[in-house]
């Protein structure tokens, strides 16, 4: 009974240091940074772009957020009327839409809740400041961002494809 | 002057959210003894946990636990809430295993308004699930290693984690806080080559299981560093609601997705609730080990009969959940985590009740630690396995 | 060509000696730290481990950090006592440099070839005792006294195995001289085939085992590591050096591992001696080194290999084994190699 | 797949297993001390007198087989005096309604401490307990003598609500400095970050010059986002 029990002790140390042996052995998993780069997932949510156009300055966004981040003003002007000699429209245009990225959760409700599609997500991560001020992306900022957002990508097999992305 | 009352001129006062060192603690001072303050800044505390200790020599007379260096006060948040709102706060109370949070909350947002989720949906939300119980084992196998003194599984657990947390980015975005759960369902399905990608991911997790098995639980120094420290009787662990992995190991055969009332997948899968007779820091490791293979098997299990379909059942674009109450509870990784909701039929809830599993599986700690080397506090608190935003919400 | 016949008189000969020995404890620190804390240890947890310094693989990590400690702050703790605490990393690394002076790495090739060498260099081990007592009382800080304490506890428990170990390769060679314990092991044949020596590894293996697990404890590394248990007591005696002090201490750490590892390759292996090369003739005033330096990477291996791999075992477990397993061991073994050297 | 739960609150009668449960609770305390029962989602909730709080854990324990302590808690029914009437035109936290309602079991005044007790032996077993406390000297019998558990869930309950636990080894801050005045989860302490920073979603779209004045755009967004 004790020779097991010792057998299983010295097995048990032995098979230990086989283990770290073996990793040693073994590519490592590291992934130099600055000059490798892993790229993230097309889902992966990163920072929010902005599509003005589609923006009508409805506030839906600024106010589902839960961290109160987004910042909007806006003023409303004449524009011609889609089709001549219909009357002409008043549409509202932005004037400031600014994302504090510092209070931001990435929670993503301000691009779910927006009914016209103006805000979408992207992978782009590396937009880190020296001073937090720099966090709080404008306008224009934003709007950059959108050409770094992936289209949609196809779904598993099994999935419903519904009408909407 | 106290917050109670609202004055008019409404200025605050900053001193009175200064934390004075001197908790009330609860350790008689007398001469013999040495105090000494394990934490909050301790690196065997996971997070900002204070343990006072009294120490006669290098064994503890007494123990003290101080907490609420991590207090966000989750409660009263839930109070100014909407639903969706509320679902991406959740998700950072335990935030190893953020999606699991999510689950009894929405759970019980969809039995008050009476929606049911479609099966896919449902087998997703399973599947989620199980990968960060996986993430959050993953790490404790690599972590108590550390705590005990081997340095090398601590970076296996991290490195495993990183396969498991890259496929809940793919599919939810988030790889911390995915907030991917909705009321009826969750956001979208999953994207494509996306359950070949798990599956791979999965073989890997099974085979570094064995890994920790080799390296960690047959080491004959390990297992004399953790075998018979730190005992949780049976009926004393439950009576502190010391709950999950905890109680199983000490023989407890309780598992709530079994046991529980029936949700998300759980009925159509086979698998098997492990539990320990010892009760002690080994038998926590060691079922927390078969935990995770099993949680692998189960991913598996569902990724072979993912059904096909929808994944959000009919909900109105506001939610305005009925007047009603409801308790949830579910088998999270660090044990029984369960949400007394409270509704008034407005869009977010009248009063929230969130029960951590943490705080209980903490609060034995104290008689735990009565007579116990200071070597092995370290040991007990890394088996007990706790979050500190779990505590202190 | 050795240094006696370069009349130059003691005292250059002292000077030069010195200056070799003092350079060499730093490089045999630096290089040991190199290879096995960052590039082995990491490979082992499936890291790449420094790169980017100094361009390939991160040579110039351990040399950068030499630097940085030296431009750091040099903190003393208010409540500390000054001159016990600014003393306290020298006499740590007094011991490691006092060691250097017994290990030949080759026939000439040693500072003094002391006839009691291996006494001599097993007495100045336990100085660092002093040293480690010394920088934790000083520190005036809970987890330094508990650390110091411990290590006090552990050093002297294990002195004993160290020493009863190294009994048997004593009485096998004949000679506590260092250089006739290579030259047994160079010249000695087992049952009459002298062609590969006789290395005491090959019949004092219980006696390497039992010194390899002293040393470790020596080095207070896991299994073993108590007093510098970063999990509970953050940093044992070493919590309040800063800077250089604390540079001291990590010179210290890794020259006794050089040490150690070139006393178990002399005692074990066979020291400079190469099998088919005469150990005595002047050729090996030059390649011993070299020699020398190749077999204490090999056992300085297996210390980091064991440090990387297991958890720390508790104060009494350790202090059960020393003196229930250890020590019994070594008695008996010495029993043996006696009884079989009267025997021959 | 939740089958047999009640889906909405007014289902047809409590279930089954709710009225065994109720019996046995009846039976093990005693019928007076028992004022009120309902059932939330399939899960009976029981309101005990206050005086028979402790009564009541330890029947629980001992006569009905509940050695599990899931949490001790309490809640706090009068309606939030929201903050929107101050015309912040703040929408963003949910509407509370005004009257002061009470939940399954109903309530005597405004505080309530509720627990949940359930058993490891037998699947999907499990028991809410609530009890009145008066609000003017709010206290109750502690259960760390019958649980040992709830040591720290009325601690917090204390430090949250005010509600002194008579019997409870060392009442002092779990969570909050030590020298913390004032309740936090009354309804009528003040969340303070939302009241220290203007709330931005309020609507900033200049009318077109000329055009109908401010108010008229306000209501347009107010009712929009209900």
């Amino acid at each position: 009974m004790v020779m097991d029990a010792a057998s299983k002790q010295v097995k048990g140390m032995l098979g230990g240091l086989g283990v770290t042996l073996k990793t040693m052995f073994r590519p490592a998993v590291t992934v130099q940074y600055p000059h490798e780069k892993e790229a993230p997932a097309p889902r992966a949510r990163g920072v929010i772009a902005l599509l003005e156009e589609n923006c009508t300055v409805c506030m839906l966004c600024a106010r589902s957020c839960p961290d109160w981040c987004i910042y909007i003003e806006g003023h409303k002007e004449k524009r011609p009327p889609r089709r001549e000699g219909g009357r002409e429209r008043t549409v509202s245009v932005l004037d400031r839409f600014d994302i504090d990225y510092a209070l931001c959760m990435y929670c993503g409700i301000c691009v779910e809740v927006c009914p016209f599609d103006a805000l979408h997500w992207s992978p782009e991560y590396e937009y880190s400041e020296p001073s937090i001020a720099n966090l709080l992306h404008d306008m224009e900022k934003l709007g950059e961002w959108e050409a770094t957002v992936p289209d949609p990508e196809p779904l598993e097999q099994g999935a419903e494809v519904k009408g909407k992305k | 002057m106290t917050l109670g009352t609202r004055p008019a001129g409404f200025d605050v006062d900053p001193s009175l959210y200064r934390h004075l060192a001197d908790a009330q603690v609860n350790v008689e001072l007398d001469t013999g003894d040495m105090i000494l303050n394990l934490g909050p800044q301790h690196p065997a505390t996971h997070g900002t946990l204070r343990l006072v200790v009294r120490l006669d020599g290098e064994r503890v007379v007494a123990s003290d636990v101080v907490i609420g260096y991590m207090h966000r006060g989750y409660e009263k948040l839930t109070e100014f809430r909407t639903y969706p709102q509320i679902t991406t706060l959740i998700n950072r109370i335990d935030w190893l295993s953020s999606f699991a949070n999510e689950v009894p909350f929405i759970h019980a947002a969809e039995q008050l308004m009476g929606v049911e989720a479609p099966p896919r949906a449902l087998y997703i939300r399973t599947v989620l699930t199980e990968l960060s119980r996986i993430a959050t084992f993953v790490l404790f196998l690599g972590e108590m290693g550390l705590q005990v003194g081997a340095i090398t599984p601590a970076f296996y657990g991290f490195r495993d984690r990183e396969y498991v947390l890259n496929a809940i980015e793919a599919a939810t975005g988030g790889r911390f806080h995915p907030n991917f759960n909705r009321i009826g369902g969750i956001l979208t399905d999953l994207p494509w080559g996306w359950i070949a990608e798990t599956r791979e991911s999965m073989r890997k997790i099974l085979k570094s299981c064995d890994d920790f098995e080799d390296l960690v639980v047959a080491n004959p120094i390990f297992q004399q560093r953790t075998r018979s420290i730190g005992i949780i009787p049976a009926e004393l662990g439950a009576a502190y609601g010391v709950s999950g992995s905890n109680l199983r190991a000490s023989g407890v055969d309780w598992d709530l997705r079994r046991d529980g009332k029936p949700y998300l997948a759980y009925n159509d899968l086979d698998w098997k609730v492990w539990t320990h007779p010892d009760g002690d820091s080994f038998a926590r490791y060691w079922v927390r080990l078969q935990e995770t293979r099993e949680s692998a098997r189960m991913v598996l299990q569902l990724l072979d009969n993912l059904p096909a379909g929808p994944v959000m059942a009919k909900v109105p674009r506001i939610i305005k959940v009925p007047e009603g109450e409801v308790w949830v509870n579910t088998e999270n990784p660090l044990g029984e985590m369960g949400y007394y909701v409270v509704s008034k039929g407005a869009t977010g809830p009248f009063r929230v009740k969130i029960r951590t599993a943490s705080l209980s599986n903490v609060s034995i700690a104290p008689w735990l630690l009565r007579g116990v080397y200071v070597p092995d506090v370290i040991t007990v608190l890394a088996s007990l396995y706790f979050i500190l935003g779990d505590i202190d919400k | 060509m050795t240094l006696a016949d370069l009349d130059i008189g003691w005292g250059w000969t002292l000077a030069i000696k010195t200056v070799i020995v003092m350079g060499l404890i730093p490089a045999g620190a630096l290089v040991l730290g190199y290879t096995f804390l960052l590039k082995m240890m990491s490979h082992m947890q499936s890291r790449l481990g420094p790169m980017d310094p100094g361009g390939f693989h991160g040579w110039f990590q351990l040399i950068g950090d030499g630097i940085k400690f030296m431009q750091k702050e040099d903190i003393i703790p208010a409540g500390a006592d000054k001159r016990v605490f600014k003393m306290a990393p020298a006499v740590v690394v007094l011991s490691t440099f006092l060691m250097f002076v017994v290990l030949p790495g080759g026939p000439d090739f040693v500072v003094a070839n002391l006839d009691v060498g291996v006494f001599y260099a097993l007495a100045v081990s336990s100085l660092s005792v002093i040293g480690v007592l010394m920088a934790g009382w000083a520190s005036s800080n809970k987890y330094a006294l508990l650390g110091s304490l411990r290590a006090a506890a552990q050093l002297i428990a294990y002195e004993l195995p160290l020493v009863l170990a190294v009994i048997g390769v004593v009485i096998q060679a004949g000679t506590m001289n260092l250089h006739g314990i290579v030259m047994q092991q160079a010249d000695g044949e087992i049952f009459g085939w002298g062609g590969l020596g006789n290395p005491f590894i090959l019949t004092q293996f219980v006696g390497f085992a039992l010194f390899m697990v002293a040393a470790q404890a020596e080095l207070s590394q896991p299994p073993f590591d108590m007093p510098v248990a970063e999990s509970e007591l953050v940093a044992g005696y070493m919590v309040e050096y800063t800077g250089f002090r604390f540079l001291f201490f990590f010179i210290g750490e890794f020259g006794t591992a050089f040490v150690y590892a070139g006393l178990a390759a002399t005692l074990f292996l066979g020291g400079w001696s190469v099998p088919f090369i005469d150990a005595d003739d002047d050729i090996m005033n030059f390649l011993g080194p070299g020699v020398l330096f190749v077999k204490i990477m090999l056992v300085a291996f297996l210390m980091f290999w064991a440090r990387f791999t297991y958890p720390r075992l508790r104060e009494d477990q350790l202090q059960a084994l020393a003196w229930k397993w250890l020590i019994p061991i070594s008695l008996v073994n010495i029993l043996a190699t006696g009884a079989l050297k009267v025997a021959f | 797949m939740t089958d047999e739960t009640a889906t909405a609150e007014a289902a047809p009668g409590p279930s089954a297993e709710s009225t065994a449960l109720l019996e046995r609770v009846t039976a093990a305390l005693g019928a007076d001390a028992i004022v009120e029962s309902g059932e939330a989602c399939g899960d009976l909730v029981v309101r005990i007198a206050p005086d028979r709080w402790r009564d009541a854990a330890t029947a629980c324990r001992d006569q009905l087989g509940f050695d599990y302590l899931s949490f001790v808690s309490a809640i706090d029914w009068m309606p939030a005096p929201t903050l929107s009437e101050e015309g912040s035109g703040d929408t963003s936290s949910p509407v509370q309604p005004k009257d002061q309602t009470y939940g399954v079991a109903g309530s005597a005044g405004r505080f309530q401490v509720f627990a949940r007790v359930a058993s490891t032996r037998v699947p999907r077993s499990g028991l809410t307990l609530k009890t009145d406390i008066d609000e003017t000297s709010p206290s109750v019998a502690s259960w760390v003598a019958v649980y040992p558990g709830a040591d720290w869930h009325e601690r917090e309950c204390w430090e949250m609500y005010g509600i002194t636990f008579d019997g409870h080894p060392s009442l002092r801050h779990l969570y909050l400095p030590s020298e913390f005045e004032g309740h936090p989860l009354r309804k009528d302490f003040p969340l303070l970050a939302r009241e220290v920073k203007p709330w931005p979603g309020l609507v900033d779209v200049e009318p077109m010059p000329g055009e109908a004045p401010e108010a008229e755009t306000e209501a347009g967004e107010a009712e929009a986002s209900e």
